[in-house]
């Protein structure tokens, strides 16, 4: 039992941690807070819901071209909005994305109505055995799309020119732009990526759960928690939350109770930051 | 000092005006709306005492709110208290926990912080939603009095929780008016500018820190007993709801935080604008009343990051230049 | 010098907002009778609330107008004994809060003067809207929320027509009982599964109270967070229990995510029983074959219609107006404003003293319902419906069909519960 | 007369030692220059003394106490203040309420505090910026509003952190002239100074630290001609400006 607890919760913890690390990216570069990632999360699985009614594309298959048209929208909401705020005051940079978040949820709900959808035959449908624990298929996919996607941010920030930019940037903004680094079009690229993030996460998920206008809040909540046990800005942090998360969901679910497993997930959160102020892996200022 | 006596004056006329106001707006929607927009106003000012005066932003009001809302509902429904007395319980009980929860809340800065106050306020919602003595998840319902003063009910008009929550924000604006000329107030904005300099001071933070926290849950908790009583009805999903954690911290933001008036007039524009949005549109169900509350944020945000105040403040300005050129003319 | 401008700002402000008020100042005359009606129709439970309002715009429809269906105010137009007015609905939307379900409800009341309110949904919302109907003293008559705590607070203007989760508990352990008999087995073990919330904590309070009553031995008790986003150590924790019978009290997202979670965990009792969001028409919809041999408690299924025609005829009409045929969720919402019809045409006014008094005399017949009740007729005290009943419903064929009790099944019920590949 | 007493303080962190058995004392009406390269500690120092951090091992005696790992503002309340080499102020107040936060300490009534704080204000020559927000003050003006944060809180020490650096010679005159004047009203001050014309006349004894160790103390102009001090720290062209 011990057994099938750790692998569900890690897969779960994967899954969390697919949501948060792009939560993590916006942080580290921009400063961000983004209390919208679980509602960009929901338009991704409505976005992926939409391709596989209409062009019979299939969530797990289509993830990069949903994680594309993420980043496309990440851009323009760069541009639109947080470009903007970026000066603002600290409240102001972090309230600007809870309005967006009721904005965007109330949006799905007017285009698409509160209505339930799934997609139905996904082709990571099912469970199979390993040994004498179950795994459930969905989970197991986007558990890897999960390590996949943070390898290529691991790849992304270390191998590539704008990558280690984008990098300079979260560790010192000024030095960054007195070097002559392009501000404005790594900042562009950092939320872009980081909303590819959630589109990848909300194609992943969109393959074995609901989709609804509401769907998002809990997983923002949960990432965000992620992301701030990991410690803010750091990616790896916030998978490494992630999956403790999962962990403690899913163990403290089965031996506390399932009623307090949210309520134990916060409580962690609580004592690990008392204990590591900054988090299990977190650097720089508050 | 001639600008504070202005100050002074032109809060007497306002509170005159909010004296009068109910008896104009009788409609009991309307008087729906002026007990809210009271509410959130005070709510507002508690957020800010300790949000945007000591810079510990809270994102989980609704824990003290929650359990001021329960202390004075526990006290009428299991003991036969009057619910006055149980409006002061509520403060000190909120105001004690808050301090011994600020005790390790008061070593997380910034973010951490502000999620830390998340999952505060998620926490007690659990422990309340499994504590089958105060009726677990199905909450309590507090009996249906005669409506009195006395009672802490009224039923034919909702003029006296307007009265009851007008009388907490004058009490509330006072305190911070003196508080903001006083150490108290200048101690917890050194400590948001920067605590390193604070204690370099001789502010000891963590005592000033907690003290923010304390009293902001005081008045947040005795809030939760007025919405208590005017709902006549507890439960842990509506008084520990996350959403109302959130609309506090907008409210003052909105208004402009760390200002005396910001989250009066964040209070006074976006309740009614929420309340009156749904009753609108809310019927056909589509979401557009959110919508429009959401973008009203948005643009908020984008363009005036310092609240309705920041507006008010470069009004201010422009008038006294045009003035100044009217004079050199 | 620049606080002089805050002046200017204060009564700016303040004009903004009086601006605002301004159109909710006139109120039209009446020239029909209006009733008012509150349901989530944004937030987690839209979509349960859009489904209820389709039925309660569907009873108006025949209330208003001519059908020719044997059923009562369907012949006719409007009220007959008022002229023939018609009923007017006046629409609030809850979002699933305590707080905002009791301004709308006050806002409807006072506002659109109605002379009558039903509705809300959830049981939680219900105890504030119902509160606000008690103090502006309008009739407010109930027929989709069971938590059995909102009729103990003795009411004067609160009519609830739906059973209570008491009995619907006890008519759940009942079915299994006839089931047993009829199948000889002997199922002992019960897991009962429920949300944390309002509704849920009282249904579970219920079941264990007809468990110990009827014998069964409560081998898992378990509760969980309302929109949840991951129920594995849920469903994990029920595995281990081994329950012959599980019965989950949840509303529609948590029923399609246990349903999946469940199936993928190979979780399989001999009966599976849900409520409230298995009803929903969504949940079929959302997990297709995997709801296939649960049985749901419901007070209403197409399958009436054997012994009651005029059923079919509903559902059709329902049908044109709305692609769908009518969930048992509708036809509980739909039951309401009849009551309502029926009180207001006895006691030939709109006033709502009267409309009270005449609800207190309520005696419709079975006939006079699309439900399964054996009529409506309520408790002077707790103002209960004494004629209630619940049914129970079988997903067969991805359709709701009647099961038990045996003489009103349409089908047989099918046994003992297995997933389907 | 008050005297603080630095005996044996050490401070590691991880494996770097970056104060190593330091000891040293200052009184009353007396300067004590602090000087040594980038990374000598002397800045940790000051925080080991001012309870930002806690001593390794050691003690730090005043007036008969050991404050040694005592918090910051008790520290501040019995009379030791600092300043901070990357300067620290509260950006979004005025100078004035900068001041009054200080101030506060020993005079909790609002006027008295005010009226402390614009004295303070008029002894650094800063009473013009008094209404200005300090996020808009120039460099210089910040460090000198830093230290009129301090003096508000009456110290019987202060310790200045590179309060200097930055300023064109005549500001550094008008800075030197506070500091004896400061001398003089009887405090105990530690400067920690790059700006070798600035420190070497007003100090009566020089310290230098090298690698968190104290490699010399003395004179300023016994400092000057330590070979040692030469080859750590000083180098032969400020060896030739200081032989006067």
């Amino acid at each position: 039992m011990i057994l099938q607890l750790l692998t569900g919760g890690v897969l779960l913890g994967c899954v969390y941690g697919l949501v948060s690390m792009g939560l993590s990216l916006i942080y580290g570069v921009m400063g961000i807070v983004n209390f919208a990632h679980g509602a960009l999360v929901m338009l991704a699985m409505y976005v992926s819901y939409w391709l596989n009614t209409y062009v019979s594309l299939d969530p797990v298959i289509g993830t990069p071209i949903i994680a594309l048209i993420m980043f496309g929208f990440g851009m323009i909401l760069y541009k639109l909005v947080i470009k903007r705020v970026l000066k603002g005051p600290f409240l102001a940079r972090m309230l600007v994305t809870f309005g967006l978040s009721i904005f965007f949820i109330n949006m799905a709900q007017f285009l698409w109505s509160p209505d339930y959808r799934n997609i139905q035959g996904a082709i990571s449908k099912g469970t199979f055995m390993l040994g004498s624990v179950f795994i459930e298929l969905p989970k197991l996919v986007a558990s890897v799309g999960s390590l996949i996607v943070a390898a290529l941010i691991y790849w992304f920030l270390r191998k590539t020119k704008t990558g280690l930019a984008i990098q300079a940037i979260s560790i010192d903004r000024s030095a960054a732009s007195l070097m002559g680094i392009n501000l404005e079009k790594l900042n562009a690229i950092a939320f872009g990526i980081g909303i590819a993030c959630a589109g990848a996460a909300g194609s992943l998920l969109a393959s074995y759960y609901y989709i609804f206008p509401d769907v998002g809040t809990m997983f923002g909540l949960v990432a965000l928690v992620a992301v701030a046990l990991g410690g803010f800005g750091s990616t790896e942090g916030a998978l490494i939350g992630a999956i403790l998360i999962g962990i403690i969901e899913t163990l403290g679910g089965f031996y506390i109770g399932p009623e307090y497993k949210y309520a134990l997930i916060f409580l962690s959160y609580v004592l690990i930051v008392i204990v590591r102020p900054k988090g299990l892996m977190g650097w720089g200022a508050d | 000092m001639a600008n504070n006596k202005r100050f002074i004056y032109t809060l007497l006329i306002v509170l005159g005006i909010a004296i009068v106001l109910p008896l104009v707006l009788k409609a009991r929607f309307q008087q729906h709306i002026l007990v809210l927009v009271m509410l959130y106003a005070v709510l507002g000012e508690a957020w800010n005492i300790m949000a945007g005066y000591a810079g510990m932003v809270s994102i989980g009001q609704a824990a003290f709110f929650g359990i001021g809302a329960y202390v004075s509902t526990i006290l009428f429904v299991k003991f036969q208290v009057n619910p006055w007395i149980g409006f002061i319980a509520a403060g000190l009980v909120t105001a004690a926990f808050a301090t011994v929860i600020g005790l390790p809340f008061s070593r997380l800065r910034g973010r951490y912080f502000a999620i830390g106050t998340i999952a505060l306020g998620q926490m007690i919602k659990v422990v309340f939603e499994n504590w089958p003595w105060v009726g677990g998840a199905t909450g309590m319902i507090i009996d249906m009095k005669k409506g009195s003063f006395w009672n802490f009910q009224f039923h034919a008009s909702k003029t006296g929780y307007y009265y009851i929550a007008l009388g907490m924000l004058v009490f509330v604006v006072v305190y911070i008016y003196i508080m903001e000329r006083s150490k108290m107030g200048f101690y917890f904005k050194a400590i948001r500018e920067n605590e390193d300099v604070a204690t370099g001071l001789g502010v000891n933070k963590t005592k000033y820190k907690l003290l923010a926290i304390a009293i902001s849950a005081g008045i947040t908790g005795m809030c939760g007993t007025i919405l208590a009583q005017y709902q006549l009805y507890v439960e842990p999903a509506y008084m520990f709801d996350h959403t109302i954690s959130v609309t506090i911290a907008l409210i003052a933001v909105f208004g402009g935080s760390g200002n005396i008036i910001g989250p009066i007039l964040g209070s006074v524009i976006l309740m009614p604008i929420s309340e009156l949005t749904r009753a609108w549109m809310g019927s056909s169900g589509s979401g557009i009343d959110l919508m429009i509350y959401g973008v009203f944020i948005v643009l908020m945000c984008v363009f005036e990051p310092d609240g309705l105040m920041g507006i008010a403040r470069k009004a201010g300005r422009r008038l006294e230049a045009r003035r100044e050129k009217e004079v050199a003319a | 010098m620049k606080k002089n401008s805050l002046v200017v700002r204060m009564v700016l402000a303040l004009m903004m907002v009086a601006v605002l008020f301004v159109p909710m100042m006139g109120s039209a005359a009446p020239a029909t009778i209006k009733i008012g009606t509150i349901y989530p129709l944004t937030g987690a439970n839209a979509t349960t609330g859009a489904d209820c309002m389709s039925g309660v715009e569907m009873a108006l429809d025949i209330i208003n107008n001519s059908y020719d269906i044997d059923f009562p105010f369907a012949k006719t137009v409007g009220i007959p004994n008022l002229g023939g007015a018609k009923l007017e609905l006046v629409v609030g939307d809850s979002r699933g809060d305590a707080t905002v379900g009791m301004a709308e409800t006050e806002r409807i009341i006072t506002e659109s003067k109605v002379c009558a309110f039903f509705g809300g949904y959830q049981s939680g919302v219900v105890k504030t809207t119902s509160m606000a109907a008690e103090r502006l003293q309008i009739p407010y008559v109930l027929s989709d929320a069971t938590s059995p705590t909102l009729t103990e607070r003795g009411f004067q203007w609160f009519f609830r027509v739906i059973p209570h989760d008491g009995i619907q508990a006890k008519n759940a352990l009942e079915m299994v009982n006839d089931i047993e008999k009829k199948e000889k087995v002997d199922l002992k073990k019960l897991a009962i599964l429920w949300e944390n919330t309002e509704w849920g904590a009282s249904v579970a309070v219920e079941l264990r109270k007809w468990a110990a009553h009827y014998g069964y031995k409560l081998v898992a008790d378990i509760s969980y967070v309302y929109k949840a986003t991951d129920v594995s150590a849920e469903v994990l924790k029920l595995k281990a229990a081994n329950p012959d019978i599980i019965v989950h009290a949840a509303y529609v997202s948590d029923a399609i995510l246990f349903t999946q979670t469940m199936k993928a965990m190979k979780v399989a009792p001999k009966v599976f029983i849900g409520m409230a969001g298995y009803l929903d028409p969504n949940y079929v919809g959302t997990v297709g074959a995997d709801a296939e041999n649960i049985f749901v408690r419901g007070v209403y299924g197409l399958d009436l219609a054997v012994s009651k025609p005029y059923v079919a005829k509903i559902n059709e009409l329902y049908k044109k107006k709305y692609g769908r045929d009518m969930s048992p969720n509708a036809a509980r919402s739909f039951t309401a404003p009849f009551v309502i019809a029926d009180a207001i045409n006895r006691a030939k006014s709109t006033k709502p003293e009267d409309i009270r008094k005449a609800l207190l005399e309520t005696n419709m017949p079975a006939s006079a319902l699309i439900t399964a009740y054996d009529g409506v007729k309520f408790d002077p005290v707790t103002h209960d419906n004494t004629l209630a009943k619940s049914l129970y419903l079988q997903i067969q064929g991805g359709k709701l069909r009647v099961v038990w009790p045996f003489n009103l099944a349409a089908v047989p019920y099918s046994y003992p519960f297995a997933w389907g590949k | 007369m008050s005297e603080l007493v630095v005996k044996n303080v050490t401070k590691r962190f991880g494996g770097l030692t970056a104060v190593n058995d330091v000891s040293f004392s200052v009184k009353s009406g007396e300067i004590l220059g602090l000087i040594g390269p980038n990374g000598a500690g002397k800045t940790t120092l000051f925080s080991c003394l001012t309870g930002f951090h806690r001593p390794d091992a050691g003690s730090v005696v005043f007036e008969g106490r050991d404050i040694a790992g005592w918090s910051p503002n008790n520290i501040c309340s019995i009379g030791i203040a600092r300043t901070f080499q990357v300067v620290q102020i509260l950006q979004g107040m005025t100078v004035l309420e900068n001041v009054q936060v200080g101030a506060f300490l020993r005079y909790p009534g609002a006027a008295a505090a005010r009226d402390k704080a614009i004295k303070v204000l008029e002894k650094v020559g800063m009473s013009k910026r008094a209404p200005v927000k300090a996020v808009n003050l120039t460099l210089p003006e910040k460090k000198r509003l830093e230290v009129a944060m301090c003096l508000a809180t009456d110290p019987k020490v202060l310790m200045l952190d590179e309060s200097m650096a930055g300023l064109t010679p005549t500001e550094i005159q008008e800075a030197t002239s506070m500091l004896r004047q400061l001398r003089e009203d009887g405090l105990a001050l530690i400067v920690v100074e790059h700006v070798m014309e600035a420190i070497m006349p007003i100090s009566d004894r020089i310290m230098v630290l090298d690698s968190g160790a104290k490699i010399a103390e003395g004179t300023p102009r016994e400092i000057a001609s330590n070979e040692r001090v030469i080859s750590a720290y000083l180098g032969d062209k400020y060896v030739k400006r200081c032989k006067v």
